[in-house]
């Protein structure tokens, strides 16, 4: 009963948000709380205001939940209401922060979202871990708020005003200066806390892979790219006026995506833990979707929403089938685990396609993202990007095809896996996938594929983007003023290339990944010179990632130094 | 001097609680230092909306019209106060727990990556 | 990282956060210059719009009401989570304290004590009532009044009376009370959209500013606010103070 | 009135320090409700009643409370681990 109402209360809010994402299409639709409109451009109340980018990440997270609802179905017995109950105060944060309109009213549902979100990561009591990687989580992210608020603070000393458009105007008289400049550090700090950007995201492996499926399906699917959506939305409705002269701010941003991808990428590689390789998955994807954010332009802006909503569902479906080999074989570590899935030939195959879905093969919507994004990365003289792509679609891909081969093929070298067996390796919960759990991870994957099939989306998406990005239009339609005009109308995207980038990381995935099963088919020559090259790297890299709570702040202070650092050299 | 002061202390606050987390050796420790961080979030707000002769914003035995400070700070700190609270709640419950499990409050022997 | 190298990379980046920190800061007004506009217009127009004299009270409940919903829901989510941590921990443990266990288990206390505390817990709920009822008129509302009324239940507590505690406040009456208080909001919230205006609008009968009666719908969501506040602080320091009790068994001594 | 306000922000400084600094968390919850109440009276200074009582009520007396208890459930843990241990 418990479950039912949750399930429908979830795919109802789903359902409302796709309808806002239509009905916002010809503009934004802006709601004004109490009925208190704005008097003279002085906004006094609190405004939703609801375009097709926030309604897009909003419906995601419907999804998502309802998805992750359904999965669990049967799984919770104790504490089902009150799991329940936080569940759905998640999503409503989650919504609520994707649709307002007013800085202060995001950073109290992005507090609603993240309390919820703390409780949800450590409440499997009987583990030890997921009480130490909700403590680093709640308490980084905690540190992370607390910057977004200082950044509202100063910007409320500036203007006197919370309403986003309100902001922008205000802002807009004047160039940028330490004090606009220093604004944006920290709320855009304060948002790459959540969205777990290098060197920020020392909290998630933890917080992520030792979360319970249904919880953690919201986490690598949504909750990341919310951090991303954030800064995206604060940069064009409040600073694009003052820091729109700023040429370097591009650089500042893509440094900060290439290292989040790279680290990532490489960090997905190094895990035997399959939900902790889709946490480190998850940020170097969050790499990937700043790199097209950091455009700061409509197409690259358009394609980084479109990838960030397609990568949500396939992560989202990866995470369930996870949550399938967890409940079935009790266990998640890939060495462990080897030929013990041969059994779950459906699980593979769901893992198998999500891996597709990561290199962002077509009919994937992955693959329209990433298209885009490459193409305004052309148009914006950046072209070696798209090698980035590549290279990061390849490694994350490579990881899961590694463990999917191992586990379910019984593939690679029997030494490994042999020196990690545990005690208990026949125990077979039950025989097959039940249908309540399987069913959303196909739904899931295929949402993913449609978006991939759907008819002009590139062009749809980069119209929205187009909105998203025009401050006056968004301005005009929260505080009145002239119409805006139509944007113009976008010309598809040549797919032809992006294709052949896309079947490249997918091959090099399957390479990278046999390469790692059968390494006695590579040759020798090459082994025994790259091994010694790469192996102090990767333990120097795993040293740093074995982090408690005062590191994790400790980054965190850092990367809000050094970003700083890079803002005020670029706006002198 | 005193145009500069609170912003000052407010600055000073969010470092020294950040310090205090950073080397703390005890969980308990380490959340009361998150809501001295937190604090200084109040001294801001307060700070940017305060203004030098006005009442409180309450017009019950002063007129409309009177100089007061802005309500809407008050309102935003309001928030932030529970905000905080709330959050130092939960931390405490997971720290609990996390004493449950490890047998210890010290984050520096809670062992490093699980893989 | 050591705790050395620790403390020294994080002083060293602190340092600069610092420098940057200033750098922002000094590009606001001086203190105690306020420019405004958003707390000037509402200072003008809040008393002869909503009759709240309390000009706070009519930003956190009516003009920014929704802001303060999500409040709630902040400190109803924090009870639930602190409750699915603590609870199912609870469970574990399999034995609930009884009332009898608890009775022995209750700090030791001496009876002036007990008497002061029990004395001083009529005008703690007087005082608080007294907060959230006069929120649009003076300084308090439901959220300080709430937790004084918490504090009420605690004061019972101390005085050594923790069956007294238990009756007075079980579990399912505080959980109750938090959850009806946060629906409650939402509830006074959708008659703005029955009225046929918008949500949370403030349809109901405003009154003459400085009257208790006075405010429309702000004295209403104050009450249910600080219903929830109330139900929340309790739920959340009995929580705590369930774990105290359920781990020391019964016959030892402490 | 100036000199007021000054004294209380060195104090409000001093005292948030005081807190970072106490490193025995019963003797930190007991610093932090004496700054709970020093924020509180800043609040005063601010015009900020409505702030003042809810940071009174919640810094100097409900959130120490609650590190106290804590506190007090994890002393509790401790005394029943050590006796496993001495039944083993």
């Amino acid at each position: 009963m418990a479950d039912a109402a949750a399930v429908a209360t979830a795919a109802v809010v789903a359902v409302c948000c796709l309808a806002l994402l239509a009905s916002s299409r010809d503009g934004a639709v802006v709601y004004w709380f109490g009925a208190w409109t704005p008097r003279d451009g002085i906004a006094l109340g609190v405004a939703f205001a609801v375009d097709p980018v926030g309604a897009a990440v909003a419906t995601l997270a419907g999804v998502l939940a309802t998805a992750a609802l359904t999965f669990s179905w049967r799984i919770f017995e104790a504490v089902r209401t009150l799991h329940h109950g936080l569940m759905l105060v998640f999503l409503a944060g989650i919504v609520g922060f994707c649709l307002s309109g007013d800085l202060f009213n995001m950073f109290v549902f992005y507090e609603l979202f993240s309390v919820a979100a703390y409780a949800l990561a450590g409440y499997q009591t009987t583990d030890p871990g997921p009480v130490r990687g909700a403590l680093n989580f709640a308490i980084t992210n905690s540190v992370g708020a607390i910057l977004v608020l200082a950044g509202i603070a100063l910007l409320y000393g500036r203007t006197g005003a919370l309403n986003l458009a309100q902001l922008g105007q205000s802002l807009a008289t004047h160039p940028a200066d330490g004090l606009v400049v220093v604004a944006f550090l920290l709320l855009m700090v304060g948002f790459f806390v959540k969205a777990a950007v290098v060197p920020f995201h020392f909290w998630l492996a933890d917080a992520y892979a030792l979360a319970p499926t249904v919880v953690g399906v919201l986490f690598a699917g949504v909750v990341s790219e919310l951090g991303l959506y954030a800064v995206a939305r604060v940069y064009w409705t409040v600073f694009s006026g003052p820091l729109a002269g700023v040429q370097g701010l591009r650089a500042v941003l893509l440094v900060g995506a290439v290292t989040t991808a790279l680290v990532g990428g490489v960090m997905c590689v190094l895990q035997h833990h399959l939900a902790r390789m889709l946490a480190y998955a998850t940020v170097s994807h969050v790499g990937l979707t700043l790199a097209g954010f950091a455009l700061l332009g409509p197409a690259g802006t358009g394609g980084a929403v479109l990838y960030l909503v397609a990568d949500g569902l396939v992560k989202g479906a990866l995470f369930i089938s996870v949550g399938i080999v967890d409940h079935h074989l009790r266990d998640t570590d890939e060495l462990r685990l080897a030929g013990r899935g041969r059994h779950l030939p459906w699980t593979a195959a769901l893992l198998v396609a999500g891996a597709l879905g990561l290199a962002g093969v077509p009919p994937f919507g992955t693959f329209l993202g990433k298209a885009l994004m490459e193409e305004a990365a052309l148009e914006a003289g950046q072209p070696w990007l798209i090698a980035l792509f590549v290279t990061v679609a390849a490694l994350t891909s490579a990881a899961l095809l590694r463990a999917t081969g191992r586990i379910f093929l019984g593939l690679g070298p029997a030494r490994e896996a042999a020196a990690r067996r545990g005690p208990d390796e026949s125990a077979v919960r039950h025989p097959h996938a039940h249908p309540t759990q399987v069913a959303p991870a196909v739904a899931l994957l295929a949402g993913a594929v449609a978006l991939g099939l759907w008819p002009g989306l590139t062009a749809a998406a980069e119209e929205a983007a187009g909105r998203f990005t025009d401050r006056p239009a968004y301005a005009a339609a929260v505080l009145g003023g002239a119409a805006a005009e139509a944007p113009a109308a976008h010309p598809a995207v040549p797919l032809a290339v992006p294709a052949r980038w896309a079947a490249l990381s997918a091959v090099l995935g399957l390479a990278l990944a046999l390469a790692a099963l059968r390494p006695d088919r590579l040759p020798a020559g090459l082994r025994d010179r790259l091994a010694p090259a790469v192996a102090p790297a990767v333990a120097a890299l795993r040293r740093v990632h074995a982090v408690q709570i005062g590191d994790s702040v400790t980054w965190l202070v850092v990367g809000m130094a050094g970003f700083g650092a890079l803002l005020a050299l670029v706006t002198r | 001097m005193l145009r500069f002061l609170p912003y000052l202390v407010a600055a000073w606050l969010l470092l020294a609680g950040l310090y205090g987390i950073v080397t703390s050796r005890n969980l308990v420790h380490a959340i009361t230092c998150l809501s001295v961080a937190q604090s200084s979030t109040y001294i801001l707000l307060l700070s940017v909306g305060f203004e030098r002769g006005g009442t409180a914003p309450i017009f019950l035995d002063v007129p409309v019209g009177t100089r007061a400070v802005d309500p809407v700070v008050g309102a935003l700190t309001l928030t932030d106060v529970v905000v905080g609270a709330t959050v130092s709640a939960l931390l405490l419950a997971l720290a609990v727990q996390a004493y449950k499990h490890n047998g210890t409050l010290d984050p520096e022997r809670f062992g490093g990556e699980l893989d | 990282m050591s705790p050395g190298l620790r403390r020294r990379v994080f002083l060293a980046a602190a340092a600069a956060a610092g420098a940057l920190l200033l750098w922002g800061l000094t590009g606001l007004p001086d203190y105690g210059v306020y420019n405004g506009p958003y707390g000037d217009v509402l200072n003008r127009v809040a008393v002869a719009e909503r009759s709240a004299t309390n000009v706070v009270a009519a930003v956190t409940f009516d003009y920014r009401g929704v802001d303060t919903m999500g409040e709630e829901f902040i400190l109803f989510a924090a009870v639930l989570g602190v409750a699915i941590l603590l609870r199912a921990q609870r469970d574990e443990h399999a034995e609930p304290p009884d009332e009898d266990a608890a009775d022995r288990d209750a700090p030791a206390t001496s009876n002036a004590v007990r008497v002061v505390g029990l004395a001083l817990v009529g005008p703690v709920v007087l005082f608080g009532i007294y907060l959230v009822a006069h929120g649009h008129l003076t300084p308090g509302g439901g959220f300080q009044g709430g937790v004084v009324l918490a504090t009420a239940a605690l004061l019972v507590y101390l005085s050594g009376e923790y069956v007294t505690l238990r009756r007075v406040s079980p579990e399912l009456a505080t959980d109750v009370a938090e959850s009806v208080g946060a629906a409650a909001y939402v509830g006074i919230g959708l008659l703005g959209v029955a009225a046929g205006t918008a949500f949370l609008a403030n349809v109901l009968p405003l009154g003459q500013p400085g009257q208790l009666v006075s405010a429309g719908m702000i004295p209403p969501i104050n009450a249910a606010v600080g219903l929830e506040v109330a139900g929340g602080f309790v739920l959340l320091l009995s929580e705590f103070l369930e774990q105290t009790l359920v781990i020391r068994r019964p016959g030892e001594v402490t | 009135m100036i000199v007021l306000e000054v004294a209380v922000f060195l104090l409000v400084g001093a005292a948030g320090t005081a807190v970072v600094l106490t490193r025995n968390p019963v003797n930190q919850a007991i610093v932090a409700s004496f700054y709970g109440l020093v924020l509180g009276i800043m609040f005063f200074v601010y015009q900020a009643p409505d702030v003042a009582l809810s940071q009174i009520t919640v810094g100097a007396v409900a959130l120490p409370l609650m590190i106290l208890l804590a506190l007090a459930k994890v002393r509790a843990l401790e005394g029943s681990r050590r006796r496993e241990d001495e039944d083993r």
